[in-house]
């Protein structure tokens, strides 16, 4: 059972360094934020894991009252919720960075950029 | 747990088109995984969001940009030592952790009891995740709200271009190079040279 | 895309919907999932579906940048208001409690208010994030157009590369 | 009403000033209107500094609702210190900003770049002002978000890829700060600090507890650029408009190290903190290893802004260093190096984008013989170097000597003289710097380069003297950081 305990917060453990390998190590910079999303993902379900209960329900309290139910705590998921527009609000921004970055030098390639950089100079 | 696959699939994928599809199934089981979890509000959000919105935007830049990824064969051995430390350190603490799913974790014990008994006679909504996102937490939502609007400010200060007939754009351009500078000997007294 | 009928039928039959189901979304928050965010992104994806399919010219005209600058602005200043009104009726900042005769009265108004301020935001950020994407898109060869200042100091703003 | 919803107040009304400001349309309005909005933010954070320091730590409660359930915020009179610093910096530099943004940023994005300033105002004083763990993740990501892209506006092509990766550090420091704080959450199942607190003791020596307390300081290490982390800084505060940059370096690196002396002290509580995880010679080595390779880093660079920014690396390393001492004289000196470092900085890169604004460089070859040709300003350079270097009557002398009589105090007499020896360092870059400007011909005496406009030389001059002035009477600052580190320790209060 403690092994199985733990098996969610393995696979979120295993996502999220599969997420921040992509951001540290890719040079190509749409994947570097492919690698950001896969990141921040696996951090929601981190939090949601913990909010979970065994047996509980969705935190809605159904149709004339259910007494006696186990709802599964509502705070990750009213934190993910936040968390979750601040990963599409720093997507859509970093996105918006590349084009802008694409349209200057001509790549998204992080080390084709830093030749250009270091010509420059 | 095909995440697993998929998340392995996309750091060895060098064609970014197909990476972002990936991403977007990705996505979308994470929001059937939540769902399995009781996070539907989540659920919702992750496959309105995760898969479509974000997916869209990916697209939308990479046919701005390129679609395949320059193989490397750059050794990157400090980023995987980097990223073995962090996990490391991630499965020392997770040991100590409460089982999954135990209801007596100390998560379900202090305030959100609170919340799940109280919050429908409080505030008469069935639905806990909206009661407490806005009203209990609303503050956190009037930033979440402020960082959609600073997300929406950002792209059109990176992206955004003055609107304007489109004859008039090219002329307009080489107005706006030669403004650059003197944009400001016009722009009012108080700029005093 | 212009001579797709199917997908252009389709479409303006699919528009309303999604617009229908937004709204549902938006104002059943309450009782079921869903909320002012997801609504927002759902109603912002009905412009987002018209832009793809009738172009974005198009999509400006139904649009235009005014109204939705307005809109962002709106949201948010519609969440805050509520705030400063909790604020005015002696509450303190986003005491929903102090806005209506009762208490839980006051409570379902300041949350309905405040949804659809998150609602109006988000989609219209979601509309101004991808207008501006597929804007860039659209007149690539302009693209140098405005943020281009002339750059005298190229040679010398640079050295810098050790980084 | 207004006092007693002034923490409130402080907040909402810079966040409601952006969507207005985003409304009124015309840049010459959204500039009065943000420059408005700031000076009374300043106002604001002035009564609540007074406040703390005569009446103690106060409560706010948001949405009424009481604290572990609702949000709230706990004001003492640290952060109600570092909300002034925010504030006073953002409240000189926007008189300052209107002919630097006119020349730097195109006229049709004026606009939103005042909106961008004012939502990173908000965020950066709400980071300050709350009192919950997950708080302090939005607003955090609310003045990031506006900073990329401000920073990204920059001139120079290099402010895209600068801007990138800020964004990409970042959001990996946010989202080690967001497991960290899940970590909290789930061995106390709270996410107020107090709470926290007091929760926290009882569950001090699990993993979990341990693991978010590494996340934690990592990610907000990250965003306070400590040194092996800071890659991210020299080249976003080098190609950022002036504004940006002045902004910025003196208030968003301050408001990070703010997190981390609340975590830290507050939250975890130094026994944790200090005994359990062996934060101590930790944050001994980095900051003297930071103090040294990024002032040696400064002295080789060209350009004088990056030079700015690495000394800002530097500068960390001794607000850093009096944390790891861990005594009230300690923390009184970092909390003090942070409040004169602010304001030195501040007048630093002000001066450099008025050089800026007539030259259109700042690259140290461009600018010989520049000390002719705007006399005022490099004045003023001079004089907040001078700072830098820690010359007596100068703001910088203050904070150092507090450093070294705290470091003198532990008996540590080593990292004493290594504190003296940086500031040689400091003597030679900021040397660099005047020399090119006062000793060294102009090779360009037929580019026509006049003194800075006085709407730029007031702001210059505000900063400047206020490096002197708290430099000869101490008594607010010194006032305000006592008491803040003896809040912080747990004495007194």
């Amino acid at each position: 059972m403690v092994w199985l305990g733990h098996f969610n917060y393995w696979i979120v453990i295993f996502l999220m360094m599969a997420g921040f390998y992509t951001v540290i190590a890719r040079g190509n910079l749409i994947k570097k934020i492919v690698g950001l999303n896969i990141f921040q993902t696996s951090v929601f379900l981190l939090y949601i894991t913990m909010g979970k209960v065994k047996g509980g329900t969705a935190p809605i309290v159904p149709e004339g009252g259910g007494e006696g139910l186990a709802y599964s705590n509502p705070i990750p998921h009213v934190l993910i919720l936040t968390a979750i527009v601040v990963g599409v609000a720093t997507t859509s921004l970093g996105l918006a960075l590349i084009v802008r970055i694409r349209e200057a030098y001509g790549t998204i390639e992080e080390d084709e950029i830093q030749e250009i950089e270091d010509k420059s100079s | 747990m095909f995440l697993v696959v998929i998340a392995i699939a996309i750091v060895r994928m060098h064609n970014l088109f197909a990476t972002v599809m990936l991403s977007g199934i990705y996505s979308l089981l994470m929001a059937s995984i939540f769902v399995v979890l009781d996070a539907v509000d989540v659920a919702f959000t992750e496959a309105a969001v995760g898969a479509g919105i974000s997916t869209v935007l990916m697209l939308g830049t990479l046919s701005l940009t390129a679609s395949r990824e320059k193989i490397h064969v750059r050794p990157s051995i400090m980023p995987l030592i980097v990223v073995i430390a962090t996990g490391a350190m991630l499965l020392y603490g997770t040991a100590g952790m409460p089982d999954f799913g135990d209801p007596m974790a100390p998560v379900h014990q202090h305030v959100a009891p609170r919340y799940i008994n109280e919050s429908p006679i409080e505030i008469g909504v069935p639905n806990m995740v909206t009661s407490v996102l806005a009203s209990y937490r609303g503050y956190d939502t009037l930033g979440e709200l402020a960082v959609i609007f600073t997300a929406g400010v950002g792209v059109m200060l990176l992206l955004g271009r003055r609107r304007k007939p489109k004859k008039l754009a090219g002329e307009a351009a080489a107005k706006d190079n030669k403004t650059a500078r003197a944009d400001d000997s016009d722009s009012k007294t108080e700029v005093s040279t | 895309m212009r001579h797709h009928l199917i997908l252009r039928v389709v479409t303006k039959l699919l528009i309303p919907l999604i617009m229908l189901f937004a709204l549902y979304v938006q104002f059943h928050g309450d009782f079921g999932p869903g909320g002012g965010f997801q609504a927002g992104v759902i109603f912002g994806s009905a412009f987002i579906v018209y832009a793809l399919v009738f172009g974005l010219e198009n999509a400006e005209k139904v649009i235009p940048s005014g109204y939705l600058m307005a809109l962002l602005s709106a949201g948010l200043l519609l969440y805050a208001g509520v705030g400063f009104a909790a604020m005015y009726r002696g509450g303190n900042f986003l005491d929903y409690g102090v806005l209506a005769g009762d208490f839980i009265a006051g409570q379902h108004l300041g949350i309905l208010l405040v949804e659809l301020g998150v609602g109006i935001t988000v989609c219209a950020a979601m509309i101004v994030i991808f207008f501006a994407f597929a804007g860039r898109g659209e007149s690539n060869d302009d693209a140098e157009e405005d943020d281009d200042f002339p750059s005298p100091e190229v040679n010398s703003s640079s050295k810098s590369g050790e980084a | 009403m207004i006092a007693a919803h002034l923490p409130a107040l402080l907040i909402a009304i810079p966040l409601i000033a952006a969507p207005v400001c985003l409304l009124l349309g015309r840049g010459g309005l959204a500039w009065a209107w943000s420059t408005l909005v700031s000076w009374l933010v300043f106002g604001l954070s002035w009564l609540m500094l007074q406040k703390t320091l005569i009446s103690g730590p106060f409560n706010y409660e948001l949405g009424g609702w009481e604290a572990p359930f609702g949000i709230e915020y706990q004001v003492d009179t640290l952060n109600a210190f570092i909300l002034l610093i925010v504030a006073a910096i953002g409240a000189v530099v926007m008189p300052y900003a209107r002919a630097s943004v006119n020349r730097e940023v195109p006229a049709h994005k004026h606009t939103l770049f005042y909106t961008a300033y004012l939502l990173c105002l908000t965020g950066l004083l709400g980071i300050t002002i709350t009192g919950d763990a997950f708080n302090v993740f939005v607003f955090l990501e609310i003045s990031s978000l506006s900073s990329y892209a401000m920073i990204a506006l920059g001139r120079d092509p290099k402010a895209l890829t600068a801007s990138f990766q800020y964004l990409i550090m970042g959001t990996i420091g946010a989202t080690f700060i967001l497991i960290g704080i899940g970590l909290m959450y789930q061995m106390t199942g709270t996410l107020n600090m107090a709470d926290l607190a007091k929760r926290l003791p009882a569950v001090e020596d699990t993993r979990p507890v341990m693991a978010a307390f590494a996340f934690f300081i990592i990610g907000v290490s990250l965003k306070l650029a400590l040194f092996p982390l800071h890659m991210w800084l020299p080249n976003a505060y080098a190609y950022a408009p002036s504004v940006v940059t002045a902004f910025l370096a003196a208030t968003a690196t301050k408001v990070s190290v703010y997190v981390l002396y609340r975590f830290v002290f507050t939250v975890f509580g130094q026994s944790f903190s200090f005994d359990v995880i062996p934060l101590e010679p930790i944050l001994l080595v980095l900051s003297l290893a930071g103090i040294f390779v990024a002032s040696a880093v400064a002295i080789f660079q060209t350009n004088v802004k990056r030079l700015l920014a690495w000394s800002s690396v530097a500068q960390i390393g001794y607000i850093m260093l009096g944390v790891s001492l861990i005594t009230v004289a300690g923390l009184t000196a970092s909390i003090l190096h942070i409040f004169n470092h602010a304001v030195m900085k501040g007048a630093l890169f002000l001066a450099m984008g008025a050089v800026y604004y007539q030259v259109g460089s700042v690259q140290i070859s461009d600018l010989n013989g520049i000390a002719k040709k705007m006399p005022y300003t490099m004045f003023a350079f001079v004089i907040a170097g001078l700072g830098l270097i820690g010359v007596p009557l100068t703001g910088g002398f203050i904070s150092k000597w507090y450093l070294i009589t705290a470091v003198l105090e532990r008996g540590w007499w080593p990292v004493a003289v290594l504190v003296l020896l940086s500031s040689l360092l400091a003597v030679f870059y900021v040397w660099r710097v005047v020399e090119a400007a006062y000793f060294k011909a102009g090779d360009n005496d037929d580019v026509e380069v006049r003194e800075a406009p006085l709407s730029m030389l007031v702001p210059l001059y505000v900063l400047t003297a206020a490096s002197v002035w708290f430099g000869i009477d101490t008594s607010l600052p010194l006032k305000a950081s006592t008491e803040a580190a003896r809040q912080l320790m747990g004495i007194g209060g």
